[in-house]
């Protein structure tokens, strides 16, 4: 008995930590790619090459007063900075980072987690209302819509993931995939899956983006139309906590992508898997969504939900016709 | 007939009885009627002096030979208690011909009819020699200041405005 | 895109769009009145930064009102000070020499470029594409390096002189500009072009957005790019020719699309024109003075006078009367986006929100100018 | 329908091309300049504040009071006054004053001068908290000049 307490606490920590350390350098290192890629350099004045500047941030942050204005409502507009913040840590929970570390190995893993994935949508709604500001009730009511409508293709594109694996726990779907890259479910190659599979990656990735808010499809906080969308009449740390839940969105987002189609920790050529492979494919979708967002303009509503019900829907339903009668078939 | 004889004659019927005069623009003080001025010294083509009354005609001709409104402004002849209202007309494409229009109302009763039903392009330049010299246009749509603060209650480029 | 609901007028709020707002660039207020997201009523209220120049030209001698020229459109500054240069010669019948009216064509097509580049740029920023901003910027970095190079000013020029131009170019200068229109024919193409006019999202954004039909533009007076996107082949340096622009050989480009999308691809044109035009000056660049025989107090005969020169926005017009004075009895500056923006009351209702927006960017504003 | 193929692969390829292009840039060198590790060079005509000229041997403004410069002024951001030369001709300067947030860097000023007394200083810092810095006394500028030439 005494083991497993010990074993809670030294993942409750060890999950804060990696939440905290991502929320607050993935700003760096969204900072630093972006200026990479407009040639410039950065934060580089606060430690070297600019690496305490989150530090910075957060502590002028925190010394900022927690103003809410005149005219909200102050229990919502107080708690939806906190309700964006927490499912994004707790679905760490179930993340596997190898075969042996992980929290928790529940047996419906990939519901759960999307499950408190549409509670940070809500966070965005209630911050967006309680706000009473005009900007942000449009902002709340185009997240809403755009969130019920990638979740639709997502969620079909991880029942072809669980009809492949057969589990909705995200471990045994990871331990599906191990012996090198053909095994993944993305080139899966028994039964012909990569043939379907890298379609349904795609889906799922651009999903992935917009589940997250990001650019091109961040018509929450499209600062050149809702000045800041939701976040308008939000400062101090308010402010700070959806940008960190933002940003550990990113990480559930690519954890999720890594587990269900690039193996998860395995390694690429069958030998010696470990969390660090698992890492290195998480860093290395987190720098696409970076990639991507300092690329393309900004996209428009309907041209974003025209994207999800006429080419995703259409084609994740496709896909998994085909990939269970593949199974099938096999 | 090019566009500028067919625009001089199609003016020209709103004055019967002033005869056709060619040569630069004399002094203030001359007739209604339309006059040849030369482009490359004065910029426009055809000064046409008309009554307030006749503004609205003449935009009606110039709308129906293609011109467009280039801009509205005032003068402020402080000697002679006069304002003074130009329509500039020019042509989009084509062959160049530019319109002046001009008009002069009493300082003490400045009112000109709107010619922004013929143009909405006049809307907003009217209202900003509404707000600049305090002219009146006659059924303006919105005849509010456009320039100045909207509780201002002065007319800053009539010449005996001091600050 | 055509209005796919039914606007109902019952159920309407009023969002402010500025004074302060991101998209604005400035300090342009517009009055929205909104169904959803949907725009029932867009009416702009214009003013925030008025400085009344008009005023201020009457009150100083023709040369003092110069410096106040660049204020109003900073970003194609030297057109203002040749369009104010031009009315006031043509007022006192001043002689250019032939070497300045190279010079100045010169230095203006440069500006032109810049001024484009900048719209390009703010464009996208309203689109929300941050990153081409910088690529933009980092272009238009060189041209004002070569503008500081003979004008000694980076953006508020005052350079123009009555008779002239204040200073006369050098060879550095001549090289720098040669080995930019290298650099800017070299760029275009990827990192204009591939990254952002070909891309689908850029493209789904403005085609078929804000559509001006050509009639609107002759009612509402529009010029400049947004009369030549839709379909309206009017620029004053081809119909009105001035200075030696009758001289080179160029192209108007003109677009019947009518939407946001003609207007960026007018832009993205005529700085290619632009360059054309840079390129056949130097080739012809005469030699001489720079500055021409002018009085030094000028006192023009009494009478009407009008000129007007092609902005990167537009046909800028000058009225000026004199009354034989020093100081110039009258002017009104009949400034492009002024009656360019005039018509977005009409374009813009029944557009969403983010439409209206990127509408608004394709328009070009530069509120200074506007205001005055 | 051929629109909706047509979308999804040219489309498609658009965007990875831009991806490709942000991809070379992110590898290519910075072009900012690191202001203030690395300081800009004005070019020879750069107009920053005026300045008064001394003479080469004595240091003495070549300003003669004519006032032309106060004249052409178009924002009256010039006041100088001078004094009667004892013992020769002309005028001494006393005092010449620019209130330099007026200024808008015309030249009108340099144009008008027949003396050689006036040009543009080459500085461009010039930020700070007290608007009162930037009403500038030329004539103590130019013996503090004076004071390190020697």
């Amino acid at each position: 008995m005494e083991t497993s307490i010990w074993r809670a606490l030294l993942y409750l920590v060890g999950i804060m930590a990696f939440a905290g350390l991502n929320a607050a350098y993935l700003g760096w290192c969204e900072r630093k790619g972006a200026a990479r890629i407009q040639r410039r350099i950065g934060p580089c004045e606060a430690g070297y090459a600019g690496l305490l500047q989150p530090l910075a941030d957060g502590l002028k942050l925190m010394s900022k007063q927690l103003l809410v204005p005149d005219g909200v409502d102050g229990i919502i507009f107080r708690v939806a900075p906190v309700l964006a913040m927490i499912p994004a840590i707790t679905s760490m929970v179930v993340i596997p980072f190898s075969e042996n570390i992980g929290a928790r190995a529940m047996e419906l893993s990939v519901l759960l987690l999307f499950a408190l994935a549409s509670i940070s949508m809500i966070a965005i709604l209630l911050g967006g209302w309680a706000s009473g500001n005009k900007y942000a009730v449009i902002s709340a009511a185009r997240s809403v819509s755009q969130n019920l409508a990638y979740e639709i293709p997502m969620l079909i594109t991880v029942i072809t993931v669980v009809l492949i694996s057969g589990s909705l726990n995200l471990r045994e779907i990871a331990i599906d995939q191990q012996g090198g890259f053909w095994h993944w479910n993305i080139f899966r190659l028994e039964n012909g899956h990569f043939l379907t599979m890298w379609i349904s990656f795609i889906i799922f990735f651009i999903c992935s983006v917009a589940e997250t808010n990001r650019a091109p499809f961040d018509m929450a906080e499209a600062e050149s139309e809702l000045v800041a969308g939701f976040m308008t009449e939000y400062g101090s740390m308010g402010f700070g906590l959806f940008m960190m839940g933002e940003y550990l969105n990113i990480v559930v987002g690519a954890c999720l992508t890594a587990t269900l189609f690039l193996g998860g920790w395995d390694c690429p050529f069958g030998k010696t898997p470990g969390v660090w492979w698992f890492l290195i494919k998480i860093y290395i979708l987190i720098f696409t969504f970076i990639w991507i967002r300092w690329t393309y303009p900004r996209t428009q509503i309907y041209r974003l939900l025209n994207l999800s019900w006429k080419i995703l829907i259409p084609f994740s339903l496709i896909n998994l016709l085909i990939t269970a009668a593949l199974i099938k078939v096999f | 007939m090019n566009m500028l004889e067919k625009t001089q004659a199609a003016l020209a019927e709103l004055f019967p009885q002033a005869e056709a005069g060619e040569g630069a623009t004399e002094a203030a003080a001359r007739q209604p009627g339309v006059l040849r001025t030369d482009p490359a010294r004065h910029g426009s083509h055809l000064d046409v002096l008309c009554g307030p009354d006749q503004v609205v005609a003449v935009a009606r001709i110039m709308d129906r030979e293609g011109y467009f409104l280039e801009a509205v402004s005032g003068v402020d002849w402080l000697e002679k208690q006069q304002l003074e209202i130009i329509y500039d007309y020019n042509r989009l494409g084509g062959e160049h011909c530019r319109v002046m229009v001009r008009t002069q109302v009493p300082r003490s009763e400045a009112v000109v009819p709107t010619v922004s039903a013929v143009f909405p392009a006049a809307d907003w330049h009217e209202r900003e020699t509404y707000d600049f010299y305090g002219v009146h246009f006659q059924d303006h749509p919105n005849l509010i200041r456009i320039l100045l603060p909207e509780d201002a209650d002065f007319h800053p480029l009539l010449k005996d405005f001091t600050p | 895109m055509t209005v796919p609901i039914h606007l109902r007028h019952d159920e309407t709020f009023v969002l402010n769009l500025g004074p302060q707002h991101p998209a604005t660039h400035g300090v342009l207020r517009v009055k929205l009145t909104m169904d959803g997201e949907y725009i029932v009523k867009a009416e702009p209220v214009l003013g925030y930064i008025h400085r009344m120049h008009e005023k201020l030209a009457e009150a100083g001698t023709f040369a003092q009102f110069m410096p106040n020229t660049a204020r109003m459109d900073y970003l194609h500054a030297l057109a203002f000070n040749h369009g104010w240069a031009l009315v006031v010669e043509k007022a006192a019948g001043i002689e250019v020499p032939e070497r300045a009216e190279y010079i100045r064509v010169i230095t203006v097509e440069l500006n032109r470029i810049a001024s484009h580049l900048l719209w390009w740029a703010a464009f996208l920023l309203d689109l929300g594409g941050f990153t081409p901003l910088l690529y933009a910027f980092d272009d238009r970095e060189k041209v004002i390096d070569l503008l500081e190079r003979v004008t000694g000013s980076r953006l508020t020029y005052c350079y123009m002189r009555f008779g002239g131009v204040y200073n006369d170019i050098d060879d550095e200068f001549i090289a720098g500009t040669r080995d930019f229109i290298k650099r800017l024919r070299g760029r275009m193409p990827s990192l204009y072009h591939d990254l952002v006019t070909h891309n689908i999202i850029l493209i789904k954004r403005i085609k078929d957005i804000g559509i001006i039909t050509p009639e609107q533009c002759r009612r509402y007076g529009a010029t400049g790019p947004v009369a030549r996107g839709s379909g309206i082949n009017y620029d004053v340096r081809k119909n009105e020719p001035y200075s030696v622009y009758p001289e080179f050989d160029f192209d108007v480009p003109v677009f019947d699309e009518c939407d946001s999308m003609a207007r960026y691809m007018v832009r993205m044109h005529e700085m290619e024109q632009s360059l054309r035009i840079i390129e056949q000056a130097l080739d012809k660049l005469p030699d001489g003075p720079v500055m021409g025989k002018a009085p030094k107090v000028l006192k023009p005969e009494a009478g009407y006078y009008y000129s007007a020169v092609e902005t990167a926005r537009g046909s800028l017009g000058h009225r000026l009367i004199c009354d034989g004075g020093k100081n110039p009895y009258k002017l009104k500056l009949r400034s492009p986006t002024f009656s360019n923006l005039s018509l977005y009351g009409e374009v813009a209702e029944g557009m969403l929100l983010a439409d209206a927006l990127a509408f608004m960017g394709s328009l070009d504003l530069v509120i200074p100018e506007i205001d005055r | 329908m051929s629109g909706y193929w047509s979308d999804i692969f040219t489309g498609g390829k658009s965007l990875l091309v831009g991806l490709t292009i942000t991809a070379r840039e992110f590898f290519k060198p910075v072009v900012t300049e690191q202001y203030p590790y690395e300081v800009p060079t004005m070019t020879p005509l750069f107009r920053g504040h005026i300045e008064l000229i001394g003479n080469e041997e004595t240091g003495a403004p070549n300003c003669v009071v004519c006032g032309m410069c106060q004249r052409a002024c178009p924002s009256l951001c010039i006041s100088l006054d001078g004094k009667k030369n004892e013992g020769g001709k002309g005028k001494v300067l006393t005092s010449y004053v620019l209130d330099f947030t007026k200024c808008s860097l015309c030249g009108s000023c340099v144009e008008s001068c027949n003396f050689n007394a006036l040009r543009f200083s080459k500085e461009y810092n010039l930020a700070s908290f007290d608007k009162n810095d930037f009403i500038m006394d030329l004539l103590k500028r130019l013996e503090d000049q004076n004071q390190c030439k020697h």
